[in-house]
């Protein structure tokens, strides 16, 4: 064989094993491609904060069933993996680790509430990854992470933001004086440290300011208390049985503040609502979503909400029949990292942080633009009040009229009145 | 010689090994579930120290731990101590904590050293939802140094010399020796004359008082001890966790736990709450990542009543029995 | 005038409380007290108890007094029941209290995930025409009021309690049942059954869970989880009282209700568990019987 | 005879509103072997439980050995040089029976010496008892003779001067009781003085050089075996007539 031969032949063997090569890749590429996107998370499925926990979760297979019959992130198929934290801190750095390094996820988003999300930080941090939060306060504070985002409504200052509708919505009643009250829990003492900002900065003077234990079953002594002190108003920030307990002693008791509410906790959720019912009259809280005609400006919310609610109703969940009060989040802060990793175009975690700080989105809780410490730029809580609850049906809170609006001005649906002209 | 020493030379070859992993890169759940494991053997092998060998019911582990914890919180926003200082003063505090619980109420019969611990828990947890210095209820979030020293030495940074990669495995390390350390303590104890006397307390207290063994006096010791690595184990916690609020601190988990593990090993030996916390601590950590729903407590609810009814002397008495 | 008005309401609401606690601890006192079963999982069976009231009055519009009525005698049943398991594995084999102790922690578990399969994990509440009102007085000028669910927990757990104790103090099973407190042998000389006279006594402290269950969820808002809350309330109020007496549990009920009451009222709720738990801790160094005990302690 | 080891003056116990001991008054001398009967109830066992310190005399005092036990407590009574047995055998069943010895002698009588030593001198103890072929085994194996026995070996183990021996031969039979009878008077000759309670009355007057009665709390008699045994009251006390 000449040697221009045997060059031939192996540049046709190299050839061939090239082709072969490329039809190979390309031939399996699609499948290469087809291997889905993992986002990997911790959620209270059991424990104190379960409830919450159980409808985010239901609310994200929602964003990933959207997501998917979409085309899915960057062309591949979303996947979620996630654990239980029990909404116990100390499972939660555990649960991140094998997240990134066992099941190889390739983002991570939060568990729901500040204390989960807290011992999150520095996994996400040590492996330099975007990390979405749910419904915490205050987390990077301290860490400065570049590459934080969280989705409480609630403005760069989430423990003053969260509050500061509720004073703006009660200055009607020109009020003098304030009275205090918070779980001993830390979302509610965090929510009052704001709350007492807010008060001094519209000259209130604070005659009560007290805490109460999460194990507190009557109510009435607190009430009593408070009434004593005669506060124009009451700010209450507390957990859902304290909610509850404080809803109904207040019915019992009366008091003479003409707003009483703020940062309850727990009479957002559909048992609670329909269980306490008339009680709930004339209570000015906050809350994320109503089912007002005003709240057109979250856009596809209402067509989330009711598919979430079928979801509830043909797979029979034991979760919030309604799901006003952490569905649209939950689904919104998967909602901006798929935008945001769509946009960039591949998983390239320093371009998706920049691009989230960088982008304005629009997701289902409207318009959304983080700060530099991945906090809401503005707050966006409503003030609503609860009035013509006439029986214990839950379906009413499904309807306008329950929770009417009193803030922000551009949306409401009405004008806070006293407590007791409601009852 | 050698088998004479066996313990001793376990104990420096688990340390060891807890070493080496830390310098394998290994994915880091396993830091994280070894952590916890680890810290699970210091809790249970601490409570059985009077619970198994004295058969005093302390059902506040978690006042203990979470006294531990706070200490190190305390120090930490004071002057930035270091874990080690922590350590050595929770781990006193809490024996000092053990030391008047049991004054007040080892006297008495066992249930009112129990319920009295279980009242001490929640007092504690009260003091610190009010001690805003510390958090208070609203919790407390815990920066660790970016480069902690030891005695002068850079422990964590590699790329600064330290030993450790990362906190996270100097941590596994340290709990590692801490949890070593009490299981040497322990068997010391069970081993030794106040092991045989709380041993005599526990089949007949009066019995043994009659016969010379200076009970009160034995107890406050195994107390103090079993409190005090309690505290030791807690005052890790913040550096481990990052955040910490009451409610992680003091959880009702710990008491279970500390409770379960040596009773599913079997209490009368220093083997016992090892396996135990090493079995149950497993299937947890297991638990959490595979099961991962309310199935978890389903599962430790079985095993607690399985285990106490079939075999009343755990693990440990189960393979002695079948061994004779 | 102010300062009485507040003081005497603070009274009354902690008066109040403490028949609600009193509820919760009185079936402990039995199994505890006088038969000295840990049984941590009390607390968790009545919050079984208050969802099957929940039950009872969502379906079928049952009231949940009246619903807990109903649950006595299932909970007797399943008192029977669960202490043949305890006294097979535990008492006959005279096995430590702290196996008892885990094998109760099991079933807390074991009763929250059957809740929790069942309930999920929302809160849940009844209505009933007594729920949200109360009975107002106006005294020279001071206005007291007295919420009716409190209210109706407190006159139930006095009824329990005198009950309970008329039934130890008047009838055989009753005196044989003390008996088996404080002494076996004399129990064997009045020729009675030791084992079917506790498993009677035990069953009669989880009937206790019905009502108790129907009262709990009429005071406060439940959740699988919710026993846990009580755990320390009513090892305490047991304790506080005098292990082994029914009345003694009732006013040591009541003296945590009061503490409770006047703590919120006047220094702020945050102490309140501080101070209950430190009164317990006070008796147990002064008068370790607990105020109404008469066993020895050691 | 020598000295008084035991002076027991005007011992009185109250339980709430019942009296259990009043002002009971007496005397064990150094070497001597003493009875204490009484009927069920009378106090005997609050009387010893006085003695050895698991209860607290509410008045009175009680000397031994030259020294006032006001306050001690049971296990430094214990090191002073009493020791009781039970009326039902408390062994320490997770221990093996020579374990059982052991405590005592670690704690008390052989405080401080190596383990080997302790250990034999367990072994001869339960040589005296016959029981040394039993050394390691468990205590749940046991039968009712042999629990007495070990019962009295562990008393023994802590080298008391005074031994009280309450009920040591209850529901045991006829040459039982000859045996166990023997072995204390065995240890009565080498020097132990050695307070029997019983109620086998043929045990205790064989055994006895003196024996009080207690009824209701109070010393009733006081004597010889012989005297006891013709005393009214005693026989009153125990027909109930």
């Amino acid at each position: 064989m000449s040697r221009i031969l045997k060059f031939r032949v192996s540049t046709m063997l190299l050839g061939v094993l090239f082709a072969a090569a490329f039809t190979l890749t390309t031939a399996f590429s699609p499948s290469a491609q087809a291997k889905p996107i993992k986002v990997g998370f911790s959620m209270a499925l059991t424990g104190a904060l379960a409830g919450g926990g159980k409808q985010a979760l239901e609310a994200m297979k929602i964003w990933r069933d959207d997501i998917n019959s979409k085309g899915g992130m960057i062309g591949r198929q979303v996947e979620l993996v996630y654990y239980d934290d029990q909404t116990n801190p100390k499972n939660v750095p555990g649960i991140y680790a094998k997240l990134l390094d066992v099941d190889k996820v390739d983002f991570i988003v939060s568990g729901y509430g500040t204390n989960l999300i807290a011992p999150a930080m520095p996994v996400a941090i040590d492996r330099d990854v975007v990390f979405m939060g749910l419904f915490g306060m205050n987390n990077n504070k301290k860490w400065k992470y570049d590459k934080y985002f969280q989705i409480l409504p609630a403005g760069p200052d989430p423990a003053v933001g969260f509050s500061y509708n509720w004073f703006e919505a009660l200055k009607t009643f020109k009020p003098k004086t304030i009275a205090l009250l918070s779980a001993d829990a830390e979302f509610a003492r965090n929510l009052k440290e704001g709350a007492v900002k807010n008060a001094k900065n519209m000259g209130l003077k604070i005659v009560y300011n007290e805490n109460y234990p999460p194990k507190t079953a009557d109510f009435t002594p607190i009430v009593r208390a408070v009434n004593a002190k005669k506060p124009d108003v009451f700010y209450i920030a507390s957990y859902p049985n304290g909610s509850a307990g404080l809803v109904r002693a207040l019915a019992e008791v009366g008091t003479k503040a003409k707003a009483v509410g703020g940062g309850m906790v727990g009479l957002q959720f559909s048992g609670l609502m329909a269980g306490l019912g008339p009680n709930l009259n004339g209570i000015l809280n906050y809350d994320f979503y109503v089912p007002e005609p005003t709240m057109a400006l979250y856009p596809g919310a209402t067509e989330l909400i009711a598919k979430y609610q079928n979801k509830v109703k043909t797979e029979g969940l034991k979760t919030d029949a309604l799901g006003y009060y952490l569905v649209p989040w939950a689904y919104a802060y998967l909602d901006v990292l798929g935008q945001a990793v769509n946009a960039v175009g591949k998983i390239d975690h320093e371009a998706i942080a920049k691009y989230i700080h960088a982008t304005e989105f629009t997701s289902v809780v409207g318009k959304i633009k983080f700060t530099p410490l991945g906090e809401w730029s503005e707050t966006r809580t409503i003030v609503v009040q609860y009035q013509n609850i006439k029986n214990n049906d839950l379906q009413q809170f499904a309807r306008p009229g329950t929770r009417k609006i009193m803030y922000p001005l551009d949306i409401k649906t009405g004008t806070p009145q006293t407590y007791n002209s409601l009852r | 010689m050698l088998m004479r020493y066996r313990f001793e030379i376990g104990c420096v070859v688990a340390l060891l090994a807890c070493f080496l992993i830390t310098q394998v890169e290994l994915n880091r759940f396993y830091y994280f579930a070894g952590f916890a494991i680890l810290q699970y053997v210091l809790i249970s092998t601490a409570w059985n120290i009077l619970g198994g060998y004295g058969g005093y019911i302390n059902f506040g582990t978690a006042g203990f731990l979470g006294l531990g914890t706070y200490v190190a919180i305390a120090m930490i926003q004071f002057y930035g101590a270091g874990i080690i200082e922590q350590i050595i003063v929770a781990g006193a505090l809490a024996g000092l904590l053990g030391l008047g619980i049991g004054y007040i109420t080892l006297r008495l019969k066992g249930v009112y050293f129990a319920i009295a611990t279980l009242a001490i828990a929640i007092v504690l947890e009260t003091f610190v939802n009010n001690w805003d210095y510390v958090g208070g209820a609203a919790g407390v979030s815990i920066l660790p140094p970016r480069t902690p020293e030891l005695l002068g030495i850079t422990i964590v940074d590699r790329k600064g010399g330290g030993i450790f990669y990362n906190n996270k495995e100097f941590l596994f390390f340290l709990m590692g020796a801490l949890a070593i350390m009490s299981v040497w303590i322990a068997r010391t104890v069970e081993f030794g004359k106040l092991g045989r006397g709380l041993n005599a307390i526990k089949d007949n207290e009066e019995a043994a008082e009659c016969m010379g063994v200076p009970t009160l006096k034995l107890k406050l010791i195994a107390t103090v001890i079993s409190g005090s690595l309690m505290g030791v184990a807690g005052a890790v916690f913040p550096s481990y966790l990052t955040f910490v609020d009451p409610p992680t601190a003091f959880n009702l988990e710990f008491a279970v736990n500390s409770l379960a593990m040596p009773m599913i090993g079997g209490t009368f030996t220093w083997i016992g709450p090892v396996v135990g916390s090493i079995l149950l601590g497993t299937v947890q950590q297991v638990a959490i990542v595979t099961i991962s729903s309310e199935i978890n407590l389903l599962i430790i609810g079985l095993l607690l009543v399985i285990f106490v009814t079939i075999a009343p002397h755990g693990i440990v008495g189960w393979f002695m029995k079948k061994n004779k | 005038m102010e300062f009485l008005e507040l003081l005497i309401n603070a009274l009354i609401a902690g008066i109040l409380l403490g028949g609600f606690f009193a509820a919760l601890s009185i079936g402990l006192s039995i199994c505890f007290g006088l038969l000295d079963a840990v049984n941590i999982a009390h607390p968790t069976l009545i919050v079984g108890a208050a969802f099957c009231t929940f039950l009872l009055n969502d379906l079928l519009g049952i009231d949940p007094i009246v619903a807990g009525l109903i649950l006595t005698p299932v909970f007797f049943l399943l008192g029977m029941g669960i202490y043949s398991l305890y006294y097979q594995f535990f008492e006959r084999q005279s096995a430590e209290a702290l196996r008892g102790l885990a094998f109760f922690f099991g079933l807390l578990f074991i009763a929250e995930v059957v809740m929790i399969m069942i309930f999920g994990v929302d809160h849940r509440l009844v209505n009933a025409p007594y729920i949200g009102e109360s009975f107002t007085a106006i005294v020279t000028g001071m206005t007291f009021s007295i919420p009716y669910r409190l209210l109706a927990a407190f006159v139930i757990a006095g009824l329990m309690t005198l009950g309970i104790s008329y039934y130890l103090n008047s009838s055989y099973f009753g005196r044989a049942t003390s008996a088996v407190h404080q002494d076996m042998m004399a129990l064997s000389l009045m020729g009675a059954d030791p084992v079917m006279i506790k498993r009677i006594a035990f069953a009669l402290g989880l009937a206790t869970c019905g009502l108790a269950g129907a009262l709990m969820i009429i005071v406060i808002p439940i959740e699988p989880a919710v026993g846990r809350f009580f755990i320390g309330n009513v090892f305490a109020i047991v304790v506080l009282g005098g292990l082994g007496s029914i009345p003694g549990t009732l006013v040591g009920a009541l003296i945590l209700g009061i503490a409770e009451s006047l703590v919120s009222t006047f220094f702020g709720p945050s102490w309140a568990p501080a101070v209950s738990f430190g009164i317990l801790l006070g008796v147990l160094a002064f008068k370790p019987t607990g105020l109404f005990g008469t066993g020895d302690t050691r | 005879m020598a000295e008084a080891l035991l002076k027991v003056d005007s011992v009185t116990k109250n339980f709430g509103g019942f009296t259990a001991l009043s002002e009971v008054t007496t005397e064990v001398k150094s070497g001597e072997r003493f009875g204490l009967i009484g009927p069920n109830g009378s106090g005997k066992t609050t009387l010893i439980n006085c003695i050895s310190g698991t209860l607290t005399n509410d008045g009175g005092s009680i000397i031994f050995d030259g020294q006032d036990l006001q306050g001690m407590k049971a296990h430094l009574r214990t090191a002073a040089g009493i020791t009781r047995t039970f009326q039902i055998p408390r062994p320490f069943h997770s221990m093996t029976i020579i374990d059982n010895l052991k405590i005592p002698l670690e704690f008390v009588s052989a405080s401080g010496r190596p383990q080997a030593e302790i250990r034999d001198e367990a072994m001869s103890i339960l040589e005296t008892m016959g029981m040394a072929e039993k050394a390691d085994e468990e205590t749940s194996g046991l039968t009712q003779i042999e629990l007495r026995k070990l019962e009295l070996a562990r008393a023994i183990a802590a080298k008391p001067k005074l031994l009280i021996s309450d009920e040591a031969m209850a529901g045991l039979t006829g040459n039982e009781v000859d045996e166990v009878t023997q072995i204390l008077i065995n240890f009565n000759e080498q020097g132990m003085t050695i307070i029997m309670i019983e109620h086998i009355m043929r045990a205790v007057m064989q055994f006895s050089q003196r024996v009080i009665c207690l009824d209701a709390g109070q010393l009733i008699a006081e004597g010889t075996p012989d005297i006891i045994q013709k005393d009214k009251g005693v026989e009153r006390a125990y027909l109930g007539v």
